[in-house]
């Protein structure tokens, strides 16, 4: 779990020495220097003056390594490959870390082409590349028809793929276009259909990426002393995916995934759907509403059922977790959440579903709600989502984040056998003293009785239930109880969950709290600061209701305490709820981007200072 | 759904539940639960086999009244929670149970998208073109004009004739019943029980409190000869006292005819054909309307296909016969790996 | 304002003198008592020994007044009337105060009948009973189907009829059947059929209004002190409903109403569409989605756009509320709750959607909040959410409940001349330096420009926008000002309402808050409490998001507050957040029914001696 | 829609905005947007009066690219939102825009209660079979079986036909077009927006990213003239190179034939009626599939009807001519009213 966040990308530029990849790779430096980042740049040519086109020999690349901290070389393995043919990809495919991001020119990969770069089959076809996140896109067919108006030339029109290209990359990096606009115009302003040419291809690979909400595992989470063993890089919603899987394999079940698609979180359904080898039932529905609905027919008949979405999704949903909650099924709800309100920003990064999480829903409805913290402990809180959801018969809503979901790190490979059993409560004896709606007196939860069980027939359903025999009740008595023990059933899964725990033991000054995907750099900004030598502590809440019991000892031991989260302070006003005798300082950022460290240490070394 | 012969079979009352019924005296829902549990007994299903999920509306409390797995869920989603259930096991004889505001208010979107996937259930719509549960309002089908709790003016909605939407989300076995003759609801259901893939069987149901006498037209014991055609596969259109009347086709349109009269024989009458995969005729039989026409009763249509969840079962197998990977451990080892030490 | 709460109510059961009063009458009595109920009753019967049949000379009546206190007499009119036949609705009409419940036999109004009584038409089926809550049965046909499966003779069967009305009584006012059914059984026990005819049909009844969900204005708030001037009873549906309309015109524009029937929240859509004659545009949609997407679409088209549900109705709306958010227009959502979560009870009374209404949306999403507090001033407060809807250019939810939308008392005639004005902000000037998210300094509101008006085309959306231009952004700084603007929007608010005010100048001990429509029954005890020379005070909130400017100057003037309320602490958590400097103690109940004086008094004295 | 004439006429281009159109290059959406801006100019709409109302998805960004008021607003609402707009204020040229997923998928239950009540809007179904903004998964119109990103073994799911689906909704226009001759798109448009209803057009386009050439076998200039029928009101159905293949009835089903060929003439040509009432023609064109059959384009059906919003104001007229009230301030002092002084 000890990691660190490199808030710096590496982007390598590869093709065909004619394809002008020097070019845009200078103008992209020239961008990153105008935004006040630092760079490292390492141009490479092909050592011939004219190597054969398409081939490896001839493929000539740029990479450069940005960021605004602690870029010091020209990086090692690239975030994000542009390969415009396939001699450009063959030559980076060896050293590209896995789960990173390639664009490639779909257009180039004919058959010759493929024969001159030495590809046996086409690599975007097969499953070669399953490990990456690919982007293809037609870039040459487009380039050409988003300049067919000015009537150039094939070979004029063709030249600006690079452009194109471009474009898409400063998509990804949230970029400027103006600063490449303004070359082009200054540099052709004695042949203006030119700097056109240039620029409508530079916008319309900016808008293509955009209409394709494409996105990046941009941000790369490396870990600073990982443990021995074997790992492999997963973003947040691969990991989230195998999770899920392993998870019902260890409580012996099927895995049934309900769902709709919607950025950010659609790649745990197109990770999930290739994997029917496994058992795994798949529903795509009309729309989120079936979506959990079918989850909760799922949960039902007895499979460990899974809903996925993002906010607006999440929305469309509450009224159906009303019933999982008043039936006391399992279930567990994924929210990678987005930029919101409404359709808000869809590819960008934000923490502002928690209130929506805790609280969005009618009537009293008591529910658990994790939060995972990194790509790779994606994993991890998704399987601990199903744990929980069936070992205490409860709906479960898992948060993770745009910035967790296309975001990847290495992951330690993890052996079934290793993890841990899920028991899920079944009817294994008397079955006439058994009532539908009984509570165990620990855990406070209901057997899963499923279809099929003869003699445990049994109706249930969203009216409000008799404690024990599970008949409609309107009786006041009963309501105040089954509340209650909705509540309750809730809150003891504390009791089964570890202790919080802080990094910064002799720290008593300032405590930084954050809960989930800004774990890293919250970490990263702490872990400087401690090393500067700095009073400073900080924990990271992946648990959020319910809080871990511990959790008041471990803010009493502070003077002051913070919480920084990109929202308005939803999780610090939660905490205000439950533990009022504290004060909680607030550092938010509503930006649809990750914290910074640089921006993070000087909002606590002020703290630190006052 | 298969069903393994037991020793003893369950007669229809032993599937009753001990859960007093609450729909109002005269109710029409009475009919249907008594026409279910005729046919759970006959196809003999074992109670524990069989599920009932509803939404919510007066309709959908018959989950309580039958002694089976039930879920009273929530306004609309019945299909849906359905859906996943079946998924998950197919072996369940699984039920839908509906109102014409839940199934087709509330509840449209996965009506229409149960239909086109042909999930293997079978949905009892009850409708009484009528909210029953929320005293009154108008519903997706109540006639133009009728005033309502919610119309006092009269609507000016145009309703569905749900047997055409049937028809247009591409479903394969409409059925339409009265609330009147238990004996020919239980045949129907029968044959939407036997059929696989998603049975919508429309029971023309009564609300004595909120729309009383709405099919009375239709179900009424003077004008039933003349005003119902009750159709069987393969059996010619007649209807009347002593059969004497009959559909024949016209061009593209239907029409009734006597029989002996202006030269009209039985070679004139149409042969009903359930089991076409055309619709033309199934639409034109749903269309039909008093006073012209008679209402067609009986099933409508029911046509041979694969069910989604046979085939999302067969896709499953497929994939573990051809499966790149024997286990996840297979899969997580898989790929770019490295090694820290 | 001032009023104080009766909880007791009156029941009059009037029919034939054969039809079996006296019984139905004692038998309700007992079952009263065994609740531990103080009760009077009157019982009053023809004077003739044999009255003609039907005819108001013949009407037997049995009156009874029941209550957990303050009992002293039977009570004037009553609350409740059953009218088993024409002559005896003839007989009360005159005593009835509006808006009480009439349970009336259908089956027994045919011409004869009405003749009989006197009658010239039929009163069920002209604007006679307009302003009662009637509830029409067909009490002798069902009562005969009830029995039939017991072979009795017709005039057997229908003598039962009195116990299917006293079945429907039961129901409501949650009676148990128990009692009853066991006097049947132990009076015929030699006749096991003429108990089970009696039982079946008590059952039927019961079943009966049940199933039509049938509730009753039952508890009544009565003004202590009124001004003078016209009074009329109103429940708080209808109230609602005209205040609607008032606002409406008061704002000079068209009100329109997109609604999903929903118990308790229908009565509102049926009032407003009697009222098509003020030009009212009223949309029964599809669902509660289509419902609220309507009124958006009506509202960006320049009506006064209203849309009106309950509980689990709101969870559907959730994702729509957020567009209406981000797109600025008015919006008025009015949740009647009821029992939660789920289905829950749907016709019972509950305070627990607060938090949905403040939190249940994703993304940062802020808008306003209002509570009515009794059944008349349901009218001020729904006016009073759209003069906040259009003038600060927002979405407003007003949370009535169950309890106060079937509610009712004596509400003051208003005339509209003497109603505020609604100013909606609308483009006066200069077209073309205007913009469509360029937001005003004071309320930072946008104008609200409608399709129609020439030269300003423009678009709105549910994506972010950029300030000023309304064009799509992805600009992170232009997201966190958007953000903050459309969080500093509702802030404002609070500059243009009231201060809380509150009863118990004096008072320095105890605080006790309420929010919404318990307000009567809190202020009946707080009252009764202060005249036995307490040291209470009381304060009720209505503006519940954002709160009123001088709230904590308030809280500061108590040693101890209290806040009760009919959920599990959702207004004391809201408060904790935002005044965690104050300790707020709850008093909480959920068993879908309102306080009770005698509770709330033992739990404040409580408190006083702490 | 009645338009005031002004005196100098809008060119098409002048509907443009100033946005940058963010399609990808080659994408078929681009047709329907110089269509629409055809039509407007034609019909001589006041911008100010035009609206377009889109839910989400690369073709829902419609509205941005078109110099009107618009409204783009959230996945699968836009009919509900427009029918808002429209009752409010009728004299508006409300368009809706919409992708299969927009309309068909989330948006399924609005599209068939909006065909039900008839409300006078034009909806642009855009349909390229595919989910276009979230990067390739399967609509609900994606043939079965085929590979997209969240069917890597195909899809199991049957497909809707847009068209059946309308008619089974009580649809009154329907038209299909291609996104390969804006020309002929223009002139359906111009009838849909004549159209007094919920006109449905369905436009069959291209996505160059994630499902490019979907409809080729349509529009690929080679096969054209012998895969698309054109259909025009009043005109015999004629298609092929030098229209000699034509539509003929037989029995209940449609078929080719070409003329000049075993006796066939003219007169066995079907006449295209799209005012009929009756869907059965309708249907079976909308139902012919390659190869067998040319594909069906044009204006299928333009019947007329009431709309919903012109029924919702004739009934808010007739009650006001009725009124029991002539002001709020009469309703209040209605009925039991009682003083205190
Ligand atoms: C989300 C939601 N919306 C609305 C309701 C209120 N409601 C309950 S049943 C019903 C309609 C019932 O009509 P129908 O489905 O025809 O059943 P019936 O009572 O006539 O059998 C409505 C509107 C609800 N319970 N939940
Ligand atoms: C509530 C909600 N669910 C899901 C999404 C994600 N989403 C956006 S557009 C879309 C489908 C787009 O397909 P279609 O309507 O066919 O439009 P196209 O892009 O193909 O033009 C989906 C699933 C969303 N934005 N909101
Ligand atoms: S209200 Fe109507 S539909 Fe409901 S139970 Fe009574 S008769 Fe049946
Ligand atoms: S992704 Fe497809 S539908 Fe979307 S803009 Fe590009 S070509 Fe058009
Ligand atoms: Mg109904
Ligand atoms: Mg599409």
């Amino acid at each position: 779990m000890e990691s660190v966040v490199i808030e710096k990308a590496v982007i390598k530029f590869a093709g065909d020495s004619g394809d002008g990849m020097q070019l845009i790779g200078s103008l992209f430096t020239n961008t990153a220097v105008n935004r006040g980042n630092q760079i490292a740049t390492f141009p490479d040519f092909p050592s011939e003056i004219r190597a054969p086109q398409g081939t490896v020999a001839g493929v000539s690349g740029f990479q450069i390594h940005f960021g605004s901290s602690g870029v010091h070389s020209p990086g090692d393995a690239p975030d994000v490959l542009v390969a415009m043919n396939p001699a450009a990809l063959k030559a980076n495919l060896s050293k590209l870390k896995s789960a990173c991001t390639i664009i490639v020119d779909a257009d180039t990969f004919g058959k010759r082409d493929l024969e001159k770069a030495g590809f046996d089959s086409n690599p975007l076809e097969g499953n070669e590349l399953a490990d990456y996140n690919l982007i293809t896109a037609p870039i040459t067919s487009m380039t050409k028809l988003s300049v067919a108006e000015l009537g150039l030339d094939n070979k004029s029109a063709v030249r600006c793929k690079n452009m194109f290209t471009l474009g898409m990359v400063y998509w990804l990096f949230s970029n400027p276009l103006e600063p490449t606009i303004d070359f082009f115009n200054a540099k052709f302003s004695k042949k203006p259909e030119l700097a056109k040419a240039n620029i409508n291809a530079l916008q319309a690979g900016y808008n293509y990426a955009l209409t394709i909400e494409a996105v990046t595992s941009s941000y790369t989470v490396l870990p600073a002393s990982k443990k021995p063993g074997i790992y492999k890089n997963l973003t947040g919603n691969q990991a989230t995916a195998w999770g899920l899987m392993a998870a019902a394999k260890k409580a012996n079940r099927d895995l049934f995934l309900g769902t709709y698609p919607i950025t950010p979180a659609t790649d745990i359904l197109h990770e999930l759907t290739k994997h029917k080898w496994s058992g795994v039932k798949i529903f795509q529905a009309e729309d989120e509403i079936a979506g959990i609905c079918s989850a909760i027919g799922a949960s039902f008949a007895g499979d460990v059922a899974v809903t996925t979405t993002s906010g607006p999704g999440m929305a469309l949903k509450t009224e159906a977790i009303g019933l999982a909650v008043m039936t006391e099924l399992p279930l567990v709800i994924v929210n990678v959440q987005r930029g919101g309100p409404s359709t808000g920003l869809p590819t960008k990064t934000e923490q502002s579903d928690l209130n929506q999480a805790l609280y969005g829903r009618n009537g009293e409805c008591p529910l658990v709600v994790l939060a995972a913290s990194t790509p790779g402990d994606c994993f991890q809180w998704a399987f601990e989502a199903v744990r929980i959801a069936i070992e205490h018969m409860t709906p479960v809503i898992l948060l993770s984040e745009s910035y967790l979901g296309n975001g990847a790190e290495p992951w330690q490979v993890k052996s079934i056998q290793d993890l841990p059993v899920i028991e899920a409560p079944v009817l294994n004896g008397d079955k006439d003293n058994w009532q539908p709606y009984e509570h165990a007196t620990d855990k406070l939860i209901r057997k899963w009785v499923v279809p099929g069980m003869q003699g445990t027939q049994h109706r249930i359903g969203g009216l409000e239930k008799e404690e024990g025999s599970g008949a409609v009740s309107h009786d006041p008595e009963n309501h105040q109880k089954m509340v209650n023990i909705r509540k309750e059933k809730v809150a003891r899964v504390a009791n089964y969950i570890p202790e919080q725990r802080y990094k910064g033991k002799d720290a008593k000054k300032l405590l930084v709290v954050g809960w989930g995907g800004q774990f890293g750099i919250l970490l990263g900004a702490v872990s400087e600061l401690q090393e500067e030598g700095k009073d400073i502590a900080f924990t990271n809440f992946n648990y959020i209701h319910p809080l871990p019991t511990n959790t008041a000892e471990v803010f009493s031991k502070f003077d002051r305490i913070v919480v920084c989260e990109l929202n308005d302070g939803q999780f610090a006003s939660y905490l205000t709820t439950n533990f009022p005798q504290f004060t909680f300082e607030r550092y938010n950022k509503i930006k649809g981007q990750p914290f910074t460290i640089s921006e993070l240490k000087n909002r606590f070394n002020e703290l630190l200072e006052k | 759904m298969e069903n393994v012969a037991i020793n003893c079979p369950l007669k229809p009352k032993d599937y009753g539940s001990d859960q007093e019924v609450k729909w109002c005296p005269g109710c029409g829902d009475y009919a249907v639960l008594n026409a279910v549990q005729r046919v759970l007994s006959e196809e003999n299903v074992p109670k524990e086999k069989a599920v009932f999920i509803s939404g919510i509306g007066c309709s959908s409390r018959f989950p309580y009244y039958i002694d089976t797995y039930g879920f009273h869920s929530i306004h609309g989603r019945p299909l849906a929670i359905a859906t996943g259930t079946k998924i998950v096991n197919p072996e369940l004889n699984v039920w839908v149970v509906s109102g014409d505001g839940d199934a087709l208010a509330i509840g449209g979107n996965h009506f229409i998208h149960a239909l086109r996937r042909n999930v293997n259930l079978n949905l009892l719509l009850f409708n009484n073109q009528i909210y029953g549960l929320t005293k009154g309002q108008y519903s997706p089908t109540t006639k133009q004009g009728q005033v309502t709790k919610s119309s006092p003016h009269g609507t000016i909605d145009i309703p569905f004739e749900p047997g055409k939407l049937v028809l247009g989300s591409e479903g394969k076995f409409y059925a339409r019943v009265v609330d009147t003759d238990v004996k020919f609801m239980a045949s129907v259901l029968l044959a939407a029980n036997q059929h696989t893939g998603l049975s919508v069987v429309e029971v023309l149901q009564n609300c004595v409190i909120f729309n009383d006498k709405v099919h009375d037209l239709i179900t009424n014991k003077a004008a039933k000869q003349d005003h119902q055609l009750l159709l069987e596969h393969g059996k010619p259109m007649l209807f009347g006292q002593d059969n004497q009347k009959g559909i024949r086709l016209n061009g593209l349109e239907l029409e009734v005819v006597t029989l002996g009269q202006n030269g009209v024989t039985m070679d004139d009458i149409l042969v009903h054909d359930a089991h076409t995969e055309s619709a033309v005729l199934h639409n034109l039989l749903i269309d039909m309307k008093l006073p012209e026409f008679p209402i067609a009763l009986g099933v409508i249509r029911d046509v041979k296909a694969l069910a989604y969840d046979e085939l999302l079962h067969a896709q499953i197998a497929e994939q573990q016969e051809h499966a790149a990977f024997n286990s996840l451990d297979e899969l997580f080892a898989s790929g770019n790996t490295f090694e820290v030490k």
